[in-house]
């Protein structure tokens, strides 16, 4: 059985999240598929794909039901339905930028989340800041289609600073990868 | 102005030295002024016992706190930093602590290491180095020992999935198994260990000197979609772990070579209420917590913290403690509760008391047999509870 | 039972590459949906400004969080361990951190440190060793620059009293200098430094190269009876420290190489109420907290958090802030808080804002010319609050 | 000027509170006054000496007015007078005797304590025990006679772990040394 190998799938792609070159070599070292869950989440996505959930109002989790698209420094933002931890946003950084001094993280756990503004689902990659001590500002914990440890990219408890030069978290972003469905 | 710096400070202490004096030789005039200055020591604690919990302190506040569940009354304290687990030696002679340290606190070089301590004296013993372990908190399965106290599981993410395997009579690590998948480790004696998969199923890890020959049961849950809870409970003398789901569902799994898993109930039917579904817009009872349910080994009760809500509401705190009779398949007890709380844990006793704690960081002990609580223990900690298991 | 953990593993990775395949094909045909992915990236930050406020998690939070007093929005964060202490370069392109450091958290080696962030990056720039310093927590004046900016005063005691010299230019220790019987730093430029005494003087220390020659005022307070409270005020401007006493007595000192000291008035006949007295039975209005007062240099106005109650209840909260006129001796305002403070700085603005703090860590942001809370800040931090002093 | 040395005065005192021959000899080490804080505080000894002050309840503190010689597990305890800290007694150890595991610091703070039972002074030496975190229960910050940073052994917010081998604070004991007056 021959072993995954993250340079063969998608490298652009991989280069894209991936961001600075050391980064990359960095995950190429790992050499594992999950350091590509952000940009390839597992689960969510082919379920949704599989299933073509209907994204109705009356399937949706109660968070997607009373999100809001206006404040991103609110738990209740459309991309926080599985975000754990203080919002980057609060903490002087910004819904895809880490504050002053902290460090994305290149790998991330993921989250499937409905924009209400036009009912379609997006794939979110929680990347967590890191390097500095918790921010402690605007704390949340969703977690619509949050799973356990065994499907790590769907666990938002992990620390999630892997391949940055600390590991101390201090919050988390919700970049968007792209639309689910 | 005046150089008197040394001068100032050498007549402060004539001064001292002549109140001691003088007080050296009051003492005897007056009998009952007289008295014995103390000497300070260090005390010992016994080894671990059935009625203790272990408090983790949680994100807020290291060290894991030891209390009495009769006394109320703390006992000592393992130092456990933010994200360690702890495991208690099942011979009672030590405190193991799984942990990452830096050389600078938040930067540096890291370190991570089984951290031995004496059950006696609480001393450091040793430090046994190994390659890494997952940064996460509030985990019982991360860090798990052998039923005969012989070997220890790390949990290891780097991000590749894989467990680190202590010699803790040696001292030494043995290896480092690389585990694609799986997560959540249960000890499976004579074999390894086993652990939960992301495709359902029960990997079981068979050691053979450094090597491990991963063997898969058929896949038997859902772990997206009503994933079981990573915080089960394992017994060692009937080496089964039971396992609960999101919604409800209790499984139990004999372990061995090739674990059997039983055919689920629900918690909700064993209650007489509406199975638990993974619909949006049900609203039902569900489980929930970071440590949602603890097991009573001797009797095979199941304490299941309950909250009422819509599935994906699986960290919501408890109302209610389900006392569920595994065997009979029925809930033969609803506790509701004072203040919704996050953690349970049960004693190994006969008379069972539950521990359990929420984000306040506040310790409640209830006897099970009255449903009153014992004791509120403020500051005690809001991570995970963990008790001595029969063995 | 069969070995699948790869093929499993291999199998799901095969779903998410279709998947996003199927994502790449899908988004050019709904405009909508399609969405450039976002790249991650690390913002900057504006060099420290007056308007800004530096508040420290206290012991329960690690680092000092950087808030804008008038938007009330936090713009990064400084790395402040328990018991460190920040100061901000006068000429605001750095800040620095006095600090203490285990290479095992809480064992191991002992590294003692002062730690240099870039005011821009927030990130680490370079860590210049020096021999020791004295854990405590919530201490403005342990850690002090020099008016130009080029020299670090860090207080030592390891338990001899001492002061390290820092070379903040050429990012290394210049020497380590004993003061007995001294503490609580405050710059004297030209100089050196001076300090507070037990014998109730003022220490100058007089660097000459690595040597420091020490000489003291006569003294004018009693340091056991009725102290200073160590964080006092300085101001570089003026070169003048601004001292308070447990009673209420504020003191100022020109600060030179042979620094002196203004006659004291009292806080409480400054309100026209009876002067505050050491003696126990006694229930006045007196000071207290941490950080228990705050100078607006430009104006000379001190606030002073204030309490009733009887003496040596010198750590207890204020209820009221009091606004004094030091020049004119006069207490101008009396502000009733809505709770107890513990902390207060004040920005050094033309339009002052006071930021205070109590034990719940919530910082509130008030203007002094309306009285007004402008801000509340939940878990802010508790610790002591520091500003952009002018120079 | 002659710096002062600890090894004469009173060795024998000395090494009865610095316990260990270790810890002894790093108290000679240090050769200076402090570390003999604990043993001969400075003022308030030599004050009470001096001005032999009224016990009387009239000219008692709050804290000596209300305190208690039944309950060391509580804030009003006598000896707490000047404490700032977790009482070992609500931790695993005693009023002299750190919990297990952590090791009683050789130097302390020191206050002056009235005991209502028989209303003398007595010397208090308020020895932290190091080496394990906080413990958490029972914190306590009572201040009379406390005093600032330039008067060191009477101040209670410095952490009193030299010598010892970490300088965690765990929690702090209230030593009996002597009468006060």
């Amino acid at each position: 059985m021959k072993k995954f190998n993250a340079d063969s799938m998608g490298e652009k792609l991989l280069r894209k999240f991936a961001g600075a070159s050391s980064r990359r070599s960095m995950l190429s070292r790992l050499g594992a598929a999950l350091v590509a869950a952000p940009v390839f989440p597992l689960l969510p996505v082919s379920r949704a794909e599989a299933a073509k959930p209907d994204r109705s109002p009356e399937t949706k989790t109660f968070f997607a039901r009373t999100a809001q698209t206006k404040d991103d420094t609110k738990c209740d933002y459309w991309r926080y339905c599985a975000i754990d931890g203080a919002l980057c946003t609060c903490c002087g950084g910004g819904i895809h930028s880490c504050p002053p001094g902290a460090e994305p993280s290149p790998v991330s756990w993921v989250g499937t989340c409905i924009n209400p503004d036009d009912g379609k689902a997006y794939l979110i990659a929680y990347r967590d800041c890191c390097g500095k001590p918790a921010c402690g500002q605007c704390g949340c914990d969703n977690t619509d289609r949050e799973t356990q440890l065994y499907v790590p990219q769907l666990n938002n408890d992990v620390i999630w600073c892997f391949g940055t030069s600390s590991m101390d978290y201090h919050c988390s972003t919700a970049v968007l990868v792209g639309a689910a469905s | 102005m005046s150089k008197t710096s040394f001068r100032i400070f050498a007549a402060a202490l004539c001064g001292s030295l002549l109140a001691s004096a003088a007080l050296a030789q009051a003492a005897p005039a007056d009998t009952k002024a007289s008295v014995e200055p103390e000497e300070s020591d260090t005390l010992t604690i016994d080894p671990p016992k059935p009625t203790w919990f272990f408090v983790d302190g949680g994100w807020d506040m290291p060290g894991t706190s030891i209390f009495d569940g009769e006394s109320g009354k703390m006992k000592g304290m393992v130092e456990t930093r933010r994200l360690a687990d702890m495991a208690i030696d099942p011979a009672g002679k030590y405190y193991y602590v799984a942990e990452t340290i830096w050389s600078k606190n938040d930067r540096g070089t890291r370190q991570d290491m089984v951290t031995v301590y004496d059950s006696k004296t609480l001393n450091l013993v040793t430090e046994i180095a190994m390659p890494g372990r997952l940064l996460i908190g509030s985990r019982k399965n991360n860090f798990i020992i052998s039923d005969d106290g012989k070997t220890g599981y790390i949990y290891d993410f780097s991000p590749t999935s894989g467990v680190n395997i202590v010699d803790l009579a040696k001292r030494k690590l043995i290896t480092a198994i690389e585990l694609p998948g799986c997560a959540s480790l249960m000890p499976n004696p004579g074999v390894g260990f086993s652990a939960l998969c992301s495709d359902g199923s029960i990997a079981t890890v068979a050691i053979k000197g450094t090597k491990g020959d991963i063997t898969h049961t058929a896949p038997f849950f859902a772990a997206s979609d009503d994933p079981i809870f990573d915080n089960f409970a394992y017994d060692r003398i009937k080496k089964q772990t039971t396992f609960l789901t999101y919604t409800g569902q209790i499984y139990t799994a004999k372990i061995s070579a090739t674990p059997t898993v039983s055919a689920p109930f629900s918690i909700q039917a064993a209650a007489g209420i509406r199975v638990g579904d993974a619909k949006p817009l049900d609203v039902n009872w569900y489980p929930g917590g970071r440590q949602p349910m603890a097991l009573h080994r001797a009797t095979g009760m199941l304490f299941v913290l309950m909250h009422k809500g819509e599935y994906w509401s699986h960290k919501a705190s408890g109302d209610e403690v389900w006392q569920v009779d595994v065997a009979a398949q029925k809930v033969v007890k609803r506790f509701v509760l004072k203040e919704p709380m996050n953690n349970i844990e049960v004693s190994q006793t006969e008379n069972p008391l539950l521990y359990m704690n929420g984000e306040k960081g506040e310790v409640h002990v209830m006897d099970v047999a009255t449903g009153e609580e014992k004791h509120k223990i403020e500051k005690a900690g809001g991570g995970i509870i963990t008790v001595l298991e029969p063995s």
